[in-house]
């Protein structure tokens, strides 16, 4: 039973996080949010045994997903304020 | 169960998951200082768990962690430079976050060297504490520094 | 307690639906079902799992020395990562062009496909 | 080299060929690129033919990858099964594939930059994950080219990224069969858990080897795993994607979503009942009976109905395509070998008749830049082969003789049995009277011109008139000379209204009108193609639809004609073919017979068979599919003759307001659809 | 549907799906139980075939033929964000703002990223003998290149970063591990079979193609995430609507009464 006490920790951490992103309505916010997930998953995978797949959901969560999010949110906004702009204008 | 993995287990729930809560909660900037030292944070009970389960092959995941976790955090600094920076921090903030980022990485990283076996294992542990601290002092820093300021 | 990760998995698939169904951005529907594919990983990796046993990886143990977990659950998971950051990648590039060409990516704008 | 060691060839030479298509792709002109696409299609399509014919009368080739055959019926390999269905649902999706090539022939007018393949090159990877699919003996690698399939077609169907409602529909899709995915994944976990095996036959195997344990796990792995197959299927309630998808899609992709891609949904449900729940470990038929006749009549009926509604005539096929999915799943309920039969040879003839529907769409968008029955009302005189076409098409999707699709709705017919008939013959009928009813309005100007208010104001899209088109006068010339035809339109009896003056005239005037319909309209046009839902009562309208081909074209590509011919001559011959219904029919014996595919795969024995009687046209048959030809051609008189256009009956609204386009409700469904599911299979 | 509606059908399926799993768990085999029939198989086949991470055997040799689904997964949604997200006739591209990254981020990121570049390749290197593969290291490396865009600015990312030499290698990587698979079936063995001498246990040059098909993987997607990241990049950053007409549902689609709504 003592064995299991970091899987269910990491357990755990997944859960809140997983929730979290959820909640996070903010897609900004999101990501940091999700990164953190990532981090959450790959301690539990470590835990459970698999470095293997904590080592790509690190290469997967930590920069890679965060940097796609983030570039669109920014052409998001920039569209959006476009929008914004022309309906003013008209 | 063994004293390195319950230090794992201490580190995972009194650090990590704070900072897992920082990340959660309260504005950008916030977030994005405690996503940066939650990475720490992971990597280093990555380090407890493989010396906790006599498998040196596992410190490749915080090898990978020192290495790609400060990438991450400046991808934030990068892109949302103008909202993180809105607001100028409080110097004890930004003192408190540098303490808390750099101090538990010798704490772990040097009882693990300790114990582990001399050798190229020895090295690799050291360097990615000395990437961890690095990485970590210097994100604190983009992430606190005066807005329009050199950093 | 030995049903709990499948629990845990359980509830991250219905809480990332829960995430779809309310998400007011596509952004975050995105990461929503960054979510309810997390319960994927979560529970294959817990199906392989076995109790004191280590990852399958024989460079710095002899073979036959301890117990070893499923290294099958770990490749497929390995295989679902790999598609659930693609499938993001295109769902985000998708969102991308949403937002040029509807000027929003709040869905209960997107209304033109109906009826 | 044999037969089983071919297979994987299937599948890693589309694949080949897509890279090479990128890797040349900044260097090739794009004629060569297209070329070597449909060449590569068409010798895929070859390799599958005579794979099927060498292997007809021979035991099943079984082929695992890297070689890693069971020992004592334990492996740890994938496993490739060339059997009857499997292998002939591969060749299908490449002959589809090489005709829609051919068909998309300079389709597009701005491949991406530097890689004037793309579109060939995803072209080909759809091919290699359907055949992948229908291919593999394997759940997990049968869920990894469902992913593929997806993410192929979802960049497939954003493919026109400048139409707003393109990268609309591609996400919808993308975030509904990603989701069916995950629940399949589950379910696949499940299984993993409870057996500790991946591949179909050793699942079977192990679920045989223990029945009645774990009846719970066993049922929710299923209802699981069939989520994500049903969702790829597109049955009631996990449609909403599929019209959204359709309706955007440019219309080679859409020839392919509709022709095959979805149909193998229904194909991957049918195997995994009966390689793994069909023994006695897995489900009770009568449950897995009542599931597939329950989810197929809602959506059957529920297709049908949308379909009836529908003025966008891609909607409208996409619709025509939900229901036909609800007739499978009615034909495959019988779970016998007679059922599988009558659904394969359903399947087969609908995939030659819906894609060539499809292929005139296309042309329609390519003409005239709008799919909208109402709008193109009498304009498409001038294009009299394609109004065959497509008149010939609604026959057929209403299951007249000899066409597959009428064999197939008969035997399944049969073999359904009892009331299901009428949904049959009424659902068919209501789907092909649509497309009749469309036919008739559209190219030979029957009934009533729309009212103003129907007529989406639209700016000057219009094609430069056609002086090369050989149509000519002809049927079709009383509507191009009728470009005073306020008179004519009050001759018809509606009179509907005066008031429809320049609008109504003009668009009804063909190409010759073109500039005066625009000047027209100029005041109006900023209303856009939102304007029709001004009542509150939302539709998807099909005006205002980009034209897909390239500008210069100055009449419908002769390839664009023959490839929609040769597919709907396709359609016919699969119900003249004796041969092939005899093939069919043994295909269909060794897909039900659970034992003999776990002796097949696991330990390399064949057993012979018990053949059931090769099908035939019955005079029931025949007369049922004359049937529903003749009401569904009635129904199109009747709506050409009585009903004012664009009115949709008041109790219909619910229904139709379910497809709201929003991403939250489509989710919603789709979780009570699994709660329905569990709910019947229990 | 309405919101309210919309919650309603949510919670019943959602109540639903939650039922059937519960259900489902409760005649799960325990956690951490040691029955697993067919791992227990695939190590001892890993260990036949003289691979030492048992994972990477099945990956690359067992289940290979997943992981060419798998990789047809990553190079078609690779290009087909390439065929979504490439320049609209109404666009048109403009000439990248340099950005002014403070000193010791610059160090930094210049300091950092041949390091991360040798952690990528180290990861793939030894992805058949220690935890990593291809795909692991193959998106390190990637990552790594994007400091400079980080750290510096997206000219100098652009300067070394030609996409058409990337695409060729995803394409080539992708070829490879095809063309890998078929060498076998021209040797006369079975698709993406093991042909190669298996090598010494615990070495560089063992578990026979292997390795190779885990270098053609790490090639395919290194180079696919530069392309999949420049299409991002370029959007967020250079890709500007050349005149006003952005996006065609203007104005009146989102005046039109919310009519889905009662």
């Amino acid at each position: 039973m003592a064995g299991e006490l970091p899987v269910m920790a990491a357990l755990l951490l997944v859960a809140v996080a997983g929730t979290a992103v959820v909640l996070a309505r903010d897609p900004v916010r999101q990501s940091a949010v999700l990164a953190g997930l990532g981090l959450s998953l790959a301690v539990l995978f470590a835990v459970l045994q698999a470095p293997d797949v904590a080592l790509s959901e690190l290469a997967v969560g930590t920069a890679f997903t965060p940097l796609m999010v983030l570039l669109s949110v920014r052409k998001v906004r920039h569209n959006a304020r476009r929008s914004e702009r022309r309906e003013e204008h008209e | 169960m063994n004293g390195w993995l319950a230090a794992a287990c201490a580190l995972l729930l009194a650090g990590f998951l704070p900072a897992l809560l920082g990340v959660c909660t309260g504005p950008l900037r916030r977030r994005v200082l405690a996503q940066n030292l939650a990475t720490v944070l992971a990597a280093l009970v990555m380090l407890l768990l493989a010396q906790g389960y006599q498998r040196p092959s596992y410190t490749d995941m915080a090898l990978v962690l020192a290495v790609l976790g400060p990438v991450g955090t400046l991808v934030y600094e990068r892109l949302l430079s103008d909202e993180l920076r809105a607001a100028r921090p409080r110097p004890r903030v930004t003192r408190a976050m540098t303490v808390l980022g750099v101090a538990p990485v010798p704490l772990v990283v040097i009882p693990v060297c300790a114990a582990a076996t001399w050798g190229r294992t020895t090295l690799k542990l050291l360097f990615i504490g000395g990437l961890l601290v690095a990485g970590s002092t210097l994100c604190t820093r983009a992430l606190t520094s005066p807005p329009g300021g050199e950093g | 307690m030995s049903v709990l990760p499948y629990l845990v998995a359980g509830w991250l698939f219905l809480v990332g639906c829960y995430g779809l169904t309310t998400s007011r951005n596509l952004i975050h529907a995105v990461g929503s079902l960054a979510v309810c594919q997390s319960a994927t990983y979560v529970l294959l990796l817990s199906i392989g799992y076995r109790r004191g046993g280590t990852a399958p990886v024989h460079s710095d143990i002899a073979p036959g020395s301890r117990p070893l977990v499923d290294p099958v659950v770990q490749a497929l998971t390995l295989t679902d990562v790999v598609v659930g950051a693609t499938v993001t990648a295109l769902l985000l590039a998708l969102v991308v062009q949403v937002s040029k060409r509807h000027g929003t990516v709040d869905p209960d704008e997107l209304r033109e496909l109906r009826g | 080299m044999t037969a089983a060691h071919a297979l994987p060839l299937l599948v890693a030479g589309p694949l080949l060929g897509a890279a090479l298509l990128v890797a040349t792709g900044r260097w090739l002109p794009r004629y060569v690129a297209e070329v070597f696409g449909t060449v590569l299609a068409a010798a895929t399509a070859a390799l599958a033919l005579v794979l099927l014919t060498v292997t007809a009368h021979r035991p099943t080739p079984v082929e695992w990858a890297g070689g890693w055959r069971p020992r004592q019926g334990a492996g740890v390999g994938i496993v490739l099964v060339g059997d009857g269905l499997g292998l002939g649902f591969a060749a299908l999706v490449s002959v589809l594939v090489a005709a829609v090539l051919v068909y998309s022939w300079r389709f597009f007018d701005d491949p991406p930059a530097h890689q004037a393949g793309a579109f060939p090159a995803l072209i080909l990877v759809f091919q290699a994950a359907m055949c992948g699919f229908t291919l593999t003996g394997d759940l997990f690698n049968a869920f990894v080219f469902f992913e593929l399939m997806g993410v192929v077609a979802y960049a497939l169907t954003g493919y026109r990224v400048e139409e707003a409602r393109a990268v609309q529909g591609a996400l919808t899709f993308g975030f509904l069969n990603s989701l069916g995915g995950y629940a399949t994944l589950l379910g696949i976990g499940l299984l993993y858990a409870h057996t500790g095996a991946l591949g179909l036959a050793p699942l079977g195997a192990a679920l045989d080897a223990a029945p009645h344990s774990a009846g719970m796990l066993v049922k929710a792995a299923f209802v699981l795993v069939a989520t994500g197959f049903l969702v790829k299927a597109a049955a009631f309630p996990f449609h909403f994607w599929l019209p959204d998808a359709h309706t955007v899609a440019p219309t080679p992709v859409c020839m392919l979503l509709s022709g095959v891609m979805v149909q193998l949904g229904v194909y991957g449900t049918a195997r995994l009942y009966f390689t793994v729940f069909a023994g006695p470990g897995g489900l009770p038929g009568t449950a897995v009976r009542r599931t597939l006749l329950v989810l197929g009549v809602l959506t059957a009926l529920a297709g049908a109905l949308l379909c009836w509604l529908q003025r966008h005539i891609k909607r409208l096929l996409a619709f025509s395509t939900v229901a036909h999915t609800g007739l499978f799943l009615v034909g495959l309920a019988s779970l016998t070998p007679e059922g599988v039969t009558g659904t394969a040879l359903y399947v087969l003839g609908h995939a030659g008749v819906k894609a060539a529907l499809f292929g005139c769409a296309g042309v329609l968008v390519d003409r005239f830049g709008s799919v909208d029955e109402q709008e193109l009302h009498g304009r498409g005189g001038e294009l009299r082969r394609v109004g065959v076409l497509f008149t010939v098409g609604g026959l057929a999707l209403a299951g007249l003789p000899p066409f597959g699709t009428g064999l197939g709705k008969a035997l399944s017919e049969e073999a359904a049995g009892g009331w299901a008939t009428v949904v049959f013959v009424l659902v068919s009928a209501a789907t092909g009277g649509a497309v009749l009813r469309v036919a008739g309005g559209v190219f030979l100007g029957l009934g009533a011109p729309p009212a103003e208010a129907d007529v989406p104001a639209r700016p000057a899209r219009e094609r430069p008139p056609d002086a090369t088109e050989p149509g000519g006068p002809g049927p079709g010339g009383a509507g191009v000379a009728r470009t005073d035809g306020t008179d004519a339109d009050g001759a018809r009896g509606t009179g509907a209204a005066e008031t429809a003056g320049a609008a109504g005239t003009g668009s009804a005037a063909g190409p010759a009108g073109a500039a005066g319909a625009g000047s027209a309209v100029g005041p109006a046009s900023g209303a856009g193609p939102a304007s029709a839902a001004g009542d509150g009562d939302a539709e998807t309208t099909g005006a205002d639809e980009p034209t897909e081909t390239q500008g210069r074209v100055t009449r419908a590509p002769d390839t664009m004609l023959a490839a929609t011919g040769a597919l709907l001559a396709g359609g016919l011959a699969v119900g003249c073919v004796p041969g092939l219904w005899a093939a069919v029919s043994r295909a269909a014996d060794s897909f039900t017979d659970h034992t003999g595919y776990l002796a097949t795969v696991l330990f390399a024995r064949a057993e012979p068979l018990p053949h059931s009687p090769v099908p035939q046209w019955t005079a029931t048959g025949v007369l049922l599919g004359l049937l529903s030809a003749a009401l569904g051609a009635g129904a199109a008189c009747v709506a050409l003759r009585t009903v004012p256009s664009g009115v949709r009956p008041r109790w219909s609204r619910p229904l139709r307001r379910l497809h709201s386009g929003h991403l939250g409700d489509y989710v919603a469904c789709a979780l009570a659809g699994v709660t329905l599911l569990a709910a019947l299979v229990w | 549907m309405s919101l309210r509606v919309r919650m309603w059908v949510l919670a019943v399926g959602g109540l639903g799906v939650a039922l059937l799993l519960a259900g489902a768990f409760t005649h799960m085999p325990d956690f951490g139980g040691t029955w697993h029939p067919y791992g227990t198989r695939a190590v001892a086949e890993a260990l036949r075939q003289h691979s030492a991470n048992a994972v990477a055997s099945v990956n690359f040799d067992q289940r290979a033929f997943d992981t060419m689904g798998e990789q047809a997964v990553f190079f078609g949604s690779v290009l087909g964000t390439v065929v979504v997200l490439r320049q609209a006739g109404d666009e048109h591209r403009t000439a990248p703002e340099p950005a002014f990254v403070s000193a010791p981020v610059r160090r930094y990121a210049l300091l950092v990223l041949p390091v991360t570049v040798l952690t990528g390749l180290y990861v793939i290197a030894h992805g058949h003998l220690s935890p990593g593969g291809g795909f692991q290291g193959g998106v390190v490396a990637a990552t790594a290149l994007h400091l400079l865009y980080i750290a510096i600015d997206y000219r100098a990312l652009q300067r070394v970063r030609s996409l058409t030499l990337f695409t060729l290698a995803d394409a080539a990587g992708e070829a490879g591990y095809l063309l890998a698979g078929l060498a076998a079936l021209v040797a006369g063995a079975a698709f993406l079979e093991n042909v190669l001498p298996l090598g010494t246990f615990n070495t560089l040059s063992s578990a026979g193609t292997v390795p190779v098909l885990n270098a053609a993987v790490g090639v395919e997607v290194a180079a696919g995430v530069v392309v999949l990241l420049a299409q991002f990049l370029d959007q967020a950053i250079v890709i500007e609507p050349a005149d006003g007409r952005g996006h065609r549902a203007d104005g009146a689609a989102r005046a039109a009464p919310e009519g889905g709504r009662p």
